[in-house]
């Protein structure tokens, strides 16, 4: 039987929201990957986005505001086996977040970052999120932005992140597609998907989004994978060139390189044992006995113990 | 001169000149010839030229448990050891100095803090030292590396890493430590480094020859209760435990005093047992101490034992994830070493001031359990309790310490580990329709994620299937199902995890916690042997759940004025709990919080002060 | 029918149809026409689509002070508010629907609570009304709002905004409210739009004729003992204290239900007076809680009145820096409204579950005031003197309301500002050898940064000059510098501030903090009138320092199994707090953690039971 | 009378550390500018750098490990005529701190950060920070460093601040004239400080510094300054470009602009009066009442005030 990877619980997004978009593509990313639901682990924060968890059937860890990553890190560092995915908003992964955001992007940890970007902080009823222009005034806002935004390709890029990517919650099968990629990918990745809040941001909406998209897989020359030490450099500058384009918005992968080790691994060079016998998955006793002996012990510890001289 | 059955000893320097070194030497040399030693390190918030000094008990009878003052031996590596420490000296004891210093007067010590100069007479440390009533054992520090660089060609620049050797060398002939002894503590502390261990020997024997037999002290024969001891700070006990009792995750932000305890871990990653099998420790140093504690309670979440460990700044940055973990039944392990605070206070110091705050962090409530230790011994059984707990009651537990133990050295016999039980609650591995919060019972098995199930956890409030739910009813269920757990634990929990009580004599209770457990119990014999007075002492270790029934009933066996809280801290904050939990109050206080350890002679003058009724709050200051 | 002096109404929708609109039009008819509105908001976490109702009382006697059910009118804007609230109607009075629902099923709501779904019975609407024992008032929605846009030629599409016009107008026709009244309602809520009034007015007009005579509840001729009044929830009344009271910067992290205050202060931002002087008001809103209040502690120290607004999880994250703004004697203002906890808990939800933890927030020890206030009246007044107490005593002072608070609307006299006292503290703006925490006084007095003084500041111990120190003696006086503060603060607060107290007789006395004083006061009244037993009531104010003496003489007055706790906790937080200052246990507790309020009839009910013996914890559960 | 901007206090770092050179270019700096010491403000966090406030005779706030920004931000935007320079540690303002370092780029508030880069967690002895660079080993360390690090130029960049540059500890005079730079500059303004720590860094030692940087202003064609739009984009990816060297070092200002408006600008312009009347500058009462009367009270909050039908 087909596994199910929608949840039977009533969505409580508001009608036209973008995050019905991105469960759209997420859940049939999984499906397309046939991923084991036991092995994967959906992490999230607070906010709108922050429910998505509960709407999918695989293992769900809706944390706390900000708090997605580190939750998230601790999941796939103490079994490296699973698919670990972190759902977040803007506000989530850019403001309160932040310095997690670029904590990931240092270790390339293999977790997958889907950034639901609406510019508003949803949840809270629509103050300005860290990706909102400056001078934006959308409807729930009393004076306009004075907030400069960031630019989550930028950040992910300076971070370190392996792989960068944008996508739009509207397109399904972009997004779908883009997911795919990610989860495949062997490292840090982030996807900045460009999600319509229906209800508080009246200027970043569906026409908005759709009069500039284009793909950058559809650019004659694009080619964003980094095969070579030799290529990084032009690479990296051609992805934080393409990330400035405002008036046009291009989505698709910016930057992806495969060169680097992913932090399991660097961590398996110092712990042989580590990816076959990860913390989650080491037996620490013997019908309730410690695992190591006192002979052990007093090999182990030996620089902390003295024998007394008779 | 008569034979003592112990000394205390004080080594003082600059911070960074090798006062370690000089501790460890003589510590393992002690503990091989039988001795008990008990060794603090009092440091400020810098690396390198601050004052720092090592303050040092040796038994022949025991472990020693406290430290005191005066002591028999200062041995000071420059002018403001002597300066600092002036009167710490008993009249029969001896000052080694070097002769080096004699003309720096108090003014030109730049390094020393200008409030504690200001108390002191700005005198030359000779005129200091010829007012001094004690021996004096001067030595030419000069002298003695100028001739050790000529005989073995080492650079006058790197001459300097053998003052410790002078240090040692004039201890051991006071103390008459054999060369035996002296050998073996040198070739474990330069770890084969054969050229240093033999360079080391020469200066001590130089100093042997040099130093008169009229510096003598005579220690009783060591009376080894143990074949072998540990001898071990209280960030390796802690860290030794958590190997033994299974912590493959942990994640930690660098703070003083518990960032060692990481280091510890971490350099025990990678374990290769007898029969090949091989133990890996994760151990993350995070972005901070939110992403520590997060990142533990992820990998809880999937099944391994995970802790991360912190001191009052750290621990204040958590706490909003620890009513995570409270919310959704989480186990984690946060060891908790506590300093000098409010804020960054004397972040090398000590102090007992965050219980209060440990017992109701975080918004909201849910069940926790804070668990503290008395000594290097019970923070290793603890320790393993406390990860047992956390999984059993599937709750976070903060296990207390303090800087004291954290730094504090001390020789402990090898722990029994077939008293060890490991304990991982109720776990379950597979199951179609699998509630993580089932509301059968107050405990609800485990799945671990990435076993064959699917879980979910949230924040929110939840139903059994741990998705949100706002509705009263299932809110009202799901909150007294977490907070009943307070009961069962308390119900549950032995004895032992909730108390020590030494039952000596109804002429008062001493109550403490943690750290001060020590020098109550030696106070206690000292004020019996001396004024021969008969007290008791109650050493609380669990504050929540609180076992209020039997403190109340052991209190209960004394007169209110007869009961004598003791604390690291302003505002006796356990004789808080006590009366919140009891209804109890007690006002006899001894408090200290300058940062230091409560010393043993301090501790007996404030308690009979109290008996007296000549106060009922005793500040204590000393130490320095 | 006889004349009623209190209705009570529940109007209930989706999140998002306009309740609020409903709430707004009805509250400011009411009071223009001089009876006292209190109103409860309850919404889910969620901005569209889920059940959310107001909860109001409106009274022709006074400003009520709770809520209660059963409620006289039920006004259901959709299916799931007549099923949820299908039990909390009297039998004697109104529910107003959609005949439209009429047809649908308990299964069909999908944006229902499985768990509150598993406790109702799968009927339909008509079942479900056709069984109630109430006059039913139905109406076809969809055909008046076809008739609107036929005569005004409003899209279809819009229509639904006209819903809320529908349950106002027959409301307005059930208590016979005059056009008047409505029409200034209507003119208030749409500032200028006349085309909206005018529409809205239609719709109630056609209403009006549609509804029988028959629907008819009699208030009683409303007694106004005021010519002007207030409408205004929580947050704007700490909002407009925070103007009176001096705030000019305050930053926030936006979190429900504290957003609102920051938002209400933004579009206060620049005020300008008649004499042409401008006030200004920075309000930032910031990247997270922790920068939220350093940044105000950062403007504290150049003089500006400063706050920070929040609720559980980001006070969480601030007491580290709780703890500097202590240990560096800084003012500051934290408006704390409490909400459901543990962790994101019910975050839209109230609770008062938060008070051991503002108490002890932050390792170590430092002085910190923690006022609590029972109204919107008093929160006006506690917000302006917490300011002043943050000054005056150089300290963080955390005001701590909660959602209850926050989200109820009520209708309140103008504040009487002649009353105001602005009290800045000890301040010198020049001087060479300043010195910031001069030993000389408790309360030194402050320079601001930027006056003609220099001035430094550590979260470490410092000297007198505001440098780091570890000297143990300096340490040890600083320390009791700030801890005497408590002393000081507890000496001189006067009474208004530390408790209330309703000394009506001493049959019992009801024990309450924060937003519970309201219902309890309705409650004694009841017992009184009903039952003819005279109690009295204490609210506490003030919790840190706390006032143990008085609470404990006035505890004293009465048998102590005749006190009984009144809490929106489950732990009987003030009742631990009470017994740890005063060794004083109370067992009788009622108690509620459902995230609603308590309300009147539930309250009386539980102290009968606790009165009569039957139980001594009582813990309430109703509301939606 | 001169003043003196050095207090009297023993500086207690270990002998030889690049923070003396920091010490003595900042003050340097002060004297320079003749800076007013009553309205200059040295906001810093905790670590070895966290000391320096003390060292320096003007208003010095010690704050929290991470904290400097947000504190600053406190004290610059309640009083907007102040100098507010923040000095921080790599740790303190990269990992814990990185949110905040994230969220004044964004705002241009005119603060200066004086980034201690030595590569480790000084004062809790020897860590890895977050720019010490994936696979080095310092003498501390018990293993490899597993972390990769982080460029503080790319981040500065891509979070907005106005003013990039890097210096190093011990050339006095540079750093000097790029601390004047910045001050002289308006808006947010960073500056990395290449940092010697003698006890812990044994890799990055002077000698390391010495042998490979190079100061950009010595580039025939350097010209960081953008001085219209059209030039932003190129001079911000030649920015970036040089500061991807790591082979020879780049000193100087990498970046800088004039034409966005700095927070308080934008304040002022929905606060007219701001700038002369800040928060900390406002007369709150007279006499112990507050200064708005009944009559105003009724006019400011009028539509709350519902006068009761007679
Ligand atoms: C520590 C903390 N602060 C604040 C909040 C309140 N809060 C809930 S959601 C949210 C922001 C949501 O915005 P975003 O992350 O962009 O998510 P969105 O709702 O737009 O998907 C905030 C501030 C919280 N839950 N925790
Ligand atoms: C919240 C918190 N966590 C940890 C610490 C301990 N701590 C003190 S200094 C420091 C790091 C210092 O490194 P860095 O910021 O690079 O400054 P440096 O000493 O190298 O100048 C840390 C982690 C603290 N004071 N506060
Ligand atoms: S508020 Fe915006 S982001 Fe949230 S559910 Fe509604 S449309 Fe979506
Ligand atoms: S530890 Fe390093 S950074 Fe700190 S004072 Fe010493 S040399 Fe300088
Ligand atoms: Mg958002
Ligand atoms: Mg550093």
């Amino acid at each position: 039987m087909e596994h199910e990877y929608r949840t039977k619980l009533w969505v409580d997004w508001c009608p036209g929201c973008g995050n019905y978009g991105i469960l759209a593509a997420l859940t049939q990313a999984l499906k397309e990957l046939k991923i084991n639901p036991q092995n994967t682990v959906i992490v999230s924060g607070i906010g709108c986005s922050g429910k998505i968890p509960h709407y999918i059937n695989v293992n769900g860890v809706h944390t706390l505001h900000g708090r997605a990553i580190p939750f998230a890190t601790g999941i796939k560092l103490s079994n490296p086996n699973l698919t670990v995915i972190v759902n977040g908003g803007d506000g989530d992964l850019l403001g309160i977040g932040a310095g997690h955001l670029v904590a990931l992007g240092r270790r390339n940890i293999d977790i997958k970052v889907l950034l639901h970007n609406n510019g508003v902080y949803g949840l809270t009823k629509g103050q300005a999120s860290p990706t909102l222009p400056i001078k934006i005034k959308t409807k729930a806002l009393i004076r306009e932005n004075i907030h400069e935004n960031i630019n989550p390709i930028t950040i992910a890029l300076s971070s370190g992140y392996t792989f960068v990517a944008r996508s739009y919650a509207m397109d399904v099968k972009h997004l779908k597609q883009t997911i795919v990629s990610a989860i495949n990918h062997k490292g840090a990745s982030l996807i900045d998907i460009l999600q319509p809040c229906v209800t508080y941001n009246d200027i970043y909406t569906r026409e908005y989004y759709e009069k500039r998209i284009y793909k950058l897989e559809e650019l004659e020359d694009w080619d964003p994978i980094v095969n070579s030490e030799e290529e990084r450099r032009d690479k990296y500058l051609r992805a934080i060139e393409k990330a400035m384009e405002m008036e046009n918005i291009p989505i698709g992968i910016f930057y992806q390189e495969k060169l680097k080790t992913t932090f399991e691994e660097r961590i398996s060079q110092r712990i042989p044992t580590y990816l076959q016998k990860p913390p989650a998955k080491q037996k620490i006793h013997e019908n309730g006995r410690p695992i190591i002996s006192l002979t052990e012990f007093k090999k182990i510890f030996k620089n902390k113990i003295i024998e007394v001289e008779e | 001169m008569e034979e003592t059955d112990e000394i205390n000893i004080i080594l003082g320097g600059p911070q960074g000149s090798g006062l370690e070194t000089i501790s460890q030497i003589l510590t393992t040399a002690f503990v091989k010839l039988g001795y008990g030693v008990i060794s603090d390190r009092e440091y400020h918030s810098n690396i390198i030229g601050r004052h720092s000094y090592i303050h040092m008990k040796v038994s022949s009878e025991e472990e020693p448990l406290s430290l005191e003052y005066p002591v028999q031996i200062i041995a000071s590596m420059d002018a403001e050891t002597i300066f600092t420490h002036q009167n710490e000296l008993s009249p029969d004891g001896i000052l080694i100095y070097d002769t080096g210093v004699l003309k720096v007067k108090l003014e030109d010590v730049k390094s020393m803090e200008e409030e504690v100069k200001a108390r002191l007479k700005n005198v030359t440390v000779e005129e200091l030292v010829n007012s001094l009533n004690c021996k004096k054992l001067g030595i030419n520090f000069k002298q003695i590396l100028s001739n050790l660089t000529e005989e073995y060609n080492i650079p006058a620049t790197q001459a300097s890493r053998y003052i410790s050797a002078i240090i040692v060398g004039a201890i051991a002939k006071i103390l008459r430590i054999n060369e035996k002894a002296l050998t073996y503590a040198l070739n474990i502390r330069f770890e084969g480094r054969e050229l240093l261990v033999k360079t080391n020997m020469h200066v001590i024997k130089m100093i042997d020859k040099i130093v008169g037999e009229e510096y003598e002290i005579k220690l009783k024969k060591p009376k080894p209760r143990h074949k072998e001891y540990m001898v071990v700070s209280g960030n390796d006990i802690v860290g030794i435990a958590k190997i033994i009792g299974g912590v493959r995750y942990q994640s930690y932000y660098p703070i003083t005093p518990a960032a060692d305890e990481s280091l510890f871990l971490e350099s025990y990653e990678r374990i290769i047992m007898e029969n090949g099998d091989e133990i890996g420790i994760c151990v993350l140093q995070t972005e901070d101490e939110i992403a520590a504690i997060s990142s533990v309670i992820g990998a809880s979440l999937t099944g391994a034992r995970s802790s991360t460990t912190t001191s009052g700044p750290g621990f204040s940055l958590m706490v909003e994830a620890l009513g995570w973990a409270g919310n959704n039944e989480t186990p984690i392990l946060i060891t908790y070493y506590q300093r000098g605070a409010p804020s960054t206070g004397l972040p090398t110091r000590g102090g007992q001031a965050d219980l209060l705050f440990t017992l109701s962090a975080s918004h909201g409530e849910f069940p926790r359990i804070v668990l503290t230790s008395g000594d290097h011994i019970e923070a290793f059984y603890d320790t393993i309790e406390a990860l047992n707990l956390a999984e059993k009651y599937q709750v976070p537990v903060i296990h207390l310490l303090d800087k004291f133990i954290a730094n504090t050295i001390a020789s402990i016999p090898i722990p029994n580990l077939s008293e060890i039980n490991i304990d991982r609650g109720k776990v379950i591995y597979e199951g179609e329709d699998y509630k993580r919060f089932d509301l059968k019972n107050i405990i609800s098995p485990r799945a671990y994620i990435g076993s064959k199930t699917i879980s979910w956890y949230t924040g929110d409030e939840h139903n059994e299937e741990g998705h949100i739910t706002e509705d009263p009813l299932t809110r009202t269920k799901m909150y007294e199902k977490r907070m009943n757990k307070m009961k069962l634990i308390e119900t549950e929990t032995p004895q032992r995890l909730k108390y020590t009580y030494l039952d000596e004599g109804r002429d008062y209770l001493l109550i403490s916690w943690g750290s001060t457990k020590g020098v109550c119990i030696d106070a206690l014999k000292t004020l019996k042997k001396v004024d021969g007075i008969h007290g008791s002492h109650l050493n609380i270790k669990m504050f929540s759940p609180f076992p209020s029934k039997e403190v109340s009933r052991i209190i209960s066996e004394y007169e209110v004025n007869k009961v004598i809280m003791v604390e690291n801290n302003y505002m006796s904050q356990a004789a808080m709990v006590i009366s919140m939990h009891t209804g109890i109050i007690i006002e006899n206080r001894i408090l200290k919080y300058t940062g230091r350890p409560i010393y043993k002679d301090e501790l007996t003058k404030a308690i009979r002060n109290i008996l007296s009724g000549k106060n009922k709050r005793e500040v204590l200051i000393n130490g320095a």
